[in-house]
């Protein structure tokens, strides 16, 4: 069986990955070869939201007031 | 016992009572609902299937189960639950209604699912003879729904399901709110009804939702808790309602006991019924085991 | 009369028909066939009890399972003697009229059971609520019983062994199954607020989610929509080339 | 090397293990947790694949997601942006969707399986579809061609796939066709528009076409135009699908084909309105297969090989694989049983360890059975227990036994060894009975089945035999291994195999090899020799609706909620209880009503 720990720490594992997928994702966007860079700066703040999604998720008590740090 | 049994469908209905006979008068002149002219057992069972009630109680019924249907109207529901080696009797008050039962069971093949005009009050079935009582939708058009309650759990047997549908108090108040304006405005205005407006297009099918749910002529609507009543009166054990009258329970097998019987709980449960059921008629399903 | 014991007090419902019960009972006919009647379904009772201790792993049920069968086979014995006596003092012979059957039931047939393959808790508990209300039935019958003594020992000898059954079936049934403590139900249905709290508080989360996302869509994306717009106007139908390194490494996400 | 493959979060996610370059265990996620088209994370299925390698989670080298979650991520959002500003209801859902969840997968996945985030390895899509048509395939250098929905930006690729002698492997892609002009995309609209559900019942438009004409390609062809470098373009004024989620077709759509199939409504074939609706899905059915032809025929003149491999979902179009092999000049097709989203997990895990890892050539076992295996005392248990009939008999004796059922005209629920991967029964779960009158198909449809009138069953058939009652071409052997092909009847046993020949003529036909399922092979071959007639209806163990069944309990409650008559798993023989009183006890329910 495999054991997958709680929620909050398995958010917390989650998070903690992003931050390798957003560089990943600046990176490609500024090269890519159908020439997106004007895309990145939205991208990456979009996942950035992302990140509070993710929180949200993680926390799910206190989701509504996570949101009111916005 | 001699009985008629005109087109297939043996009338063993006795007179009944002014108010009974009002309601029979009520389906009698409009048989609802209809099937498509060539429907066929897979259109029935993908537009039963819609329901996710429709799919887990065929889920949880035994493949070898006697089933009666009290109150089967035209029998879609009968017919859907005719599968393996299970037998069923639709029994209504209305013969117009069975005859499209009737035609529909033949163009669909199905040798076991009987149709018989009857009324719950004496029904002429053998008394705890069936696996699965299923009703829903008729006790809360009776004059009195606790004693027809009690006459339909005796067709069960000991140990016997019991299911059945009545409006819910709580879930029915946005369409009581609705039939007020509705009333008041001699039915030319009903608004806000999320069936209407699917049915836009369909001006029959409409005025068949319009004379159900707002002109019917008896209409009674319960709690859980009265429900469970009539249960504990007629030695009926409580399982579980569906929608689920615990929080945050999925239903998954309707035979299964809930996993619990909390009364606070159970009416914050028809409170937060009335956005789910509310949309629509407010039917909710209760069920039970004959002991 | 001597009170009734705590196990063996009739249930309202029963209560309420004793008139119908005295009713029945006061004549020798209906008398004989009912009596007759129970002694078939004590009878049946046993057979499908002793069933059941074959048929149960745990030997200490099998032991009570059959003392209780055969309490049973002799109540249908019982049953069957006084029936046979009234029959012969009557000398009317039997005369089916109104029975009044469902009126006046009697025990228990296991009938509607699946002995076998049944589990213990199941068997128990089934057993435990169908003694009780026969021994609810039975205390009125007994009661009723005023002016036929052999008839009254009988029913008032029969009790006393329902209630042993009902006894051995509830504390059985607490050990194979040992109940959870009340707290423990208290704890459960808390613990089922909480989390139905926590889908509302996820709701709201995502409504509010919801309006984040789409005031952001309107306040920060027509400038990238414009752009675009105008790369997808110059972007080339038909093929694309896929560059030659691009599957080069499996570390890439993007 | 334990490699682990994973296809997750859009429809059908599954899981597979390789070992040592081989599969050891592949399942979808449905077959476990009994939901149709689960699209969950796969934690069911991972966990039975690694329980049947004997492996721990600390022991895998890779886990390899089947694509790239941000160029996925890239393309929604690129896609939204030009949709500006008809898109602003799907955008919260789409973004929660995505940042919410999806786009994370590494980190999920490590969160889930407890394996370092760098173990975690991605795949591109259409690589992972490429990788499960080539590598799966016995063939040494083959072209590939892929077909679907959408992946990440790709819907349509070419390339060629090679086995070097020295033991690596090569997977070339020359060129992709991008989001949102997509065959998959095209035909999945026309699912939509035709009231079937989308990436399940694409295989009933197929079936419908079979009753129509493709008297509509012109108007389809308005759809799709090709370019002037020999790809194609979708026409998006008639689609919707890029930029909102309720509906993929626009309203110049409807005014173009008329109005939409009501779904709910039965279709009727004998009214204008339902011969309307075959002829869109003939027509549309037409212009898939042209288009893939065309396409094929210029990859056959770019590369001259002689071998095809086929992935994508598009692969599942058993007629356009037919025409494919007919058309394309190329003279074997390959099509692996999973060619859709789920077989990506086998796909990645593959291409990982062939090519990330450089790991050295294997031949892999060519059968789709890579599933649980189902145990046949479990069923005689839980049979027993209920007081059903069961038999445990020996191998010829049951084979002899079962023969004699099916001639008799008893449908067989047949279970066996390790469960099939992929959407098609292939042997191992599946219903069977004899294939001779429609009498037992519509009873089948009435009792078991439950589908429309106008979806034909599809045979089973030893190789040995094939040629005599179905009339396949060259190569059109490897296309029915796998239930990849459409190919005629032989007019002359139309008669005698009702059951299975579709309107047009033709059926699914599955050709056996003895050492693909030695048992089903032993059983139509016990059959042939009673009835003269080797072939049997083969569908899928399961109900309308449900997924297929995988262990004795599944296969043993669905035999009692139908009529099934028999049931087999292993060497277990199960009939029921009341099925013989079945008739005489109606009649007296019915007698009871008075």
């Amino acid at each position: 069986m495999i054991k997958t720990g709680g929620k909050t720490r398995r958010g917390l594992i989650v998070f903690g990955s992003t931050f390798g997928s957003i560089a990943q994702l600046a990176r490609g966007l500024w090269q890519s070869d159908s020439d997106k860079r004007w895309l990145t700066p939205l991208a990456v703040f979009l996942c950035v939201t992302g990140l509070l999604l993710i929180v949200g998720t993680a926390v799910e008590a206190l989701a509504p007031f996570i949101y009111s740090i916005w | 016992m001699c009985y008629e049994a005109p087109d297939g469908i043996p009338n063993l209905r006795l007179p009944g009572d002014r108010r009974t006979e009002m309601v029979r008068d009520f389906y009698e002149g409009a048989p609802f609902p209809d099937y498509p002219r060539r429907a066929t057992l897979s259109w029935l069972r993908g537009r039963a299937e819609r329901s996710e009630f429709a799919k887990l109680i065929d889920r949880a019924i035994p493949g070898d189960a006697r089933i009666v249907e009290i109150g089967c109207g035209t029998g879609q529901m009968s017919l859907y639950l005719a599968s393996a080696n299970r037998i069923v009797i639709g029994a209504d008050l209305t013969r117009a209604s069975l005859r499209l039962g009737v035609d529909a069971a033949r163009r669909f093949d199905l040798d076991q699912v009987q149709f018989i005009e009857t009324d719950l009050h004496h029904p002429g079935l053998r008394a705890g003879a069936f696996d699965v009582v299923y009703s829903s939708g008729v006790l809360h058009h009776t004059p009195d729904p606790r004693a027809a309650f009690a006459s339909i759990v005796r067709l069960a047997r000991p140990g016997g399901m019991i299911v059945v549908g009545v409006y819910n108090a709580f879930a029915r108040i946005p369409l009581l709110a609705r039939r007020v304006v509705a009333r008041l405005s001699r039915y030319r205005f009903i608004p806000c009804d999320p069936v209407l407006r699917d049915r836009e297009s369909e001006p029959t099918r409409c005025a068949a939702w319009v004379r159900d749910q707002y002109q019917h002529p008896e209409e009674h609507r319960h709690t859980l808790a009265e429900v469970q009543s009539w249960f504990a009166a007629n030695d009926v054990e409580y399982m579980r309602a569906y929608p689920s009258a615990v929080l945050g329970e999925e239903s998954e097998d309707l035979f299964a006991r809930a996993a619990d019987n909390w009364s606070l709980e159970g009416w914050l449960a028809q409170i937060g019924w009335i956005g789910p059921l509310g949309h629509e008629g407010g039917l909710f399903v209760t069920i039970g085991r004959r002991s | 009369m001597d009170l009734p014991r705590p196990h063996e007090r009739p249930t309202a419902f029963d209560r309420m028909l004793t008139p119908v019960h005295r009713w029945i009972w006061s004549d020798t006919d209906r008398r004989v066939q009912k009596l007759l009647r129970f002694g078939e379904t004590e009878t049946d009772g046993g057979r499908d009890i002793l069933r059941a201790a074959e048929v149960t792993s745990d030997p200490l049920l099998r032991r009570l399972y059959l003392e209780h069968a055969i309490d049973e086979f002799r109540h249908g014995v019982l049953f069957r003697h006084r029936a046979a006596e009234l029959l012969r003092a009557s000398q009317t012979g039997s005369n089916t009229g109104f029975q009044g059957d469902w009126l006046a039931p009697g025990g228990h047939g296991l009938d509607d059971l699946q002995v076998d393959g049944e589990s213990d808790q199941n068997m128990l508990a089934f057993l435990h609520l169908s003694e009780k209300a026969a021994a609810s039935r039975f205390s009125v019958y007994r009661d009723v019983m005023q002016h036929d003594l052999p008839t009254r020992a009988i029913f008032e000898e029969i009790l006393h062994d329902e209630t042993f059954h009902m006894n051995y079936t509830l504390t059985q049934l607490a050990r194979v199954e040992p109940r959870l403590h009340k707290r423990h139900l208290w704890r459960a249905r808390l613990s089922r607020l909480w989390k139905s709290y926590l889908r509302l508080a996820t709701g709201i989360a995502a409504v509010l989610g919801s309006i984040l996302l789409t005031i952001q869509y309107f306040v920060l994306l027509p400038p990238f929509a414009w752009l675009a717009k105008r790369a997808a106007r110059r972007e080339h139908f038909g093929w694309t080339k896929v560059a030659p390194g691009r599957n080069d490494s499996l570390d890439r996400q993007y | 090397m334990n490699i682990l493959g994973i296809s997750a979060h859009y429809h059908d996610s599954a899981a597979a293990l390789i070992a040592d370059g081989v599969p050891v265990c592949a399942v979808q996620e449905e077959r476990l947790s009994r939901h149709k088209g689960d699209a969950g994370f796969p934690l069911l299925a991972i966990e039975t694949c690694l329980q049947q390698a004997g492996i721990e989670r600390e022991a895998l080298d890779a886990v390899v997601f089947y694509e790239r979650p941000m160029l996925k991520f890239d393309r929604v959002l690129t896609c939204t942006l030009r949709a500006f500003p008809e898109s602003w209801r799907t955008f919260p859902k789409a973004m929660k969707n995505l940042l919410g969840e999806k786009a994370w997968m590494r980190g999920i996945i490590s969160s889930h399986l407890g394996v370092p985030a760098r173990k975690v390895l991605f795949t591109e899509h259409h690589q992972s579809h490429a990788a499960t048509a080539f590598l799966t395939a016995p063939t040494r250098r083959a072209a590939i061609m892929t077909a679907d929905a959408v992946g990440e930006w790709a819907t349509f690729s070419v390339g060629e796939g090679e086995r070097g002698s020295n033991g690596t492997t090569k997977i070339r892609r020359f060129r992709e066709i991008r989001f949102p002009h997509s065959l998959g995309m095209l035909y999945s609209t026309f699912t939509a528009y035709l009231g079937f559900k989308v990436n399940e019942d694409e295989y009933k438009v197929m079936g419908l076409a079979g009753y129509g004409q493709p008297t509509l390609v012109e108007q389809v062809r308005k759809l799709i135009r090709r370019t002037p470098d020999g790809a194609f373009a979708l026409d998006l004024d008639y689609f919707e699908f890029h930029t909102t989620a309720e509906r993929s077709y626009s309203l110049r759509f409807v005014e173009l084909f008329g109005p939409p199939r009501n779904p709910y409504e039965p279709i009727d074939l004998d009214t204008a309105e339902g011969q309307r609706f075959a002829d869109c899905a003939a027509s549309v059915q037409r212009v898939l297969e042209d288009t893939l032809v065309d396409l094929a025929q210029t990859l056959h003149q770019e590369t001259g090989l002689t071998d095809l491999c086929l992935g994508g979902g598009v692969a599942l179009n058993g007629v356009a694989n037919v025409r494919l092999l007919a058309e394309s000049g190329f003279e074997r097709i390959f099509v692996p049983p999973a060619p859709g989203d789920a077989g990506c997990a086998i796909g990645a895990a593959l291409y990982c360890d062939r090519i990330h890892f450089g790991n050295p050539d294997r031949d892999l076992p060519d059968h789709p059975f890579w599933g649980p295996s189902v145990d046949g005392s479990e069923l005689a248990r839980i049979a027993q227990e209920d007081g059903h009939h069961i038999e445990k008999l020996s191998e010829n004796v049951l084979i002899d036994q079962i023969a004699g059922d099916l001639a008799a005209g008893r449908i067989v629920g047949w279970m066996e060894g390790a469960l099939e991967f992929g959407p098609r029964a292939l042997g191992h779960r599946s219903i069977l009975t004899a294939p001779h009158t429609t009498k037992m198909r519509d009873r089948l449809n009435r009792e078991i089945k439950y589908r429309e009138p106008f979806r034909p069953f599809a045979p089973v058939v030893p190789v040995e035999a094939a040629e005599r009652y179905f009339d396949i071409p060259p190569g059109g052997t490897r296309l029915a291994r796998f239930m990849s092909g459409v190919f005629p009847v032989r007019p002359e046993w139309k008669p005698q195999l009702q059951a299975i020949t579709h309107v047009d003529g033709t059926a699914r036909v599955q050709v056996l090899e003895p050492g693909m399922a030695p048992r089903l092979h032993a059983l139509l071959e016990a059959y042939g020799r009673r009835t003269g007639i080797p072939v049997l209806l083969n569908t899928s163990f399961n109900l309308a609706g449900e997924p297929i069944v995988n262990r004795a309990v599944e296969g043993y409650s669905t035999f009692l909620r139908s009529k099934i008559d028999i049931l087999v798993a292993g060497g277990t023989r199960v009939t029921k209880r009341t099925s013989a009183m079945d008739k005489t006890e109606a009649g007296r329910m019915k007698e009871e009503v008075a």
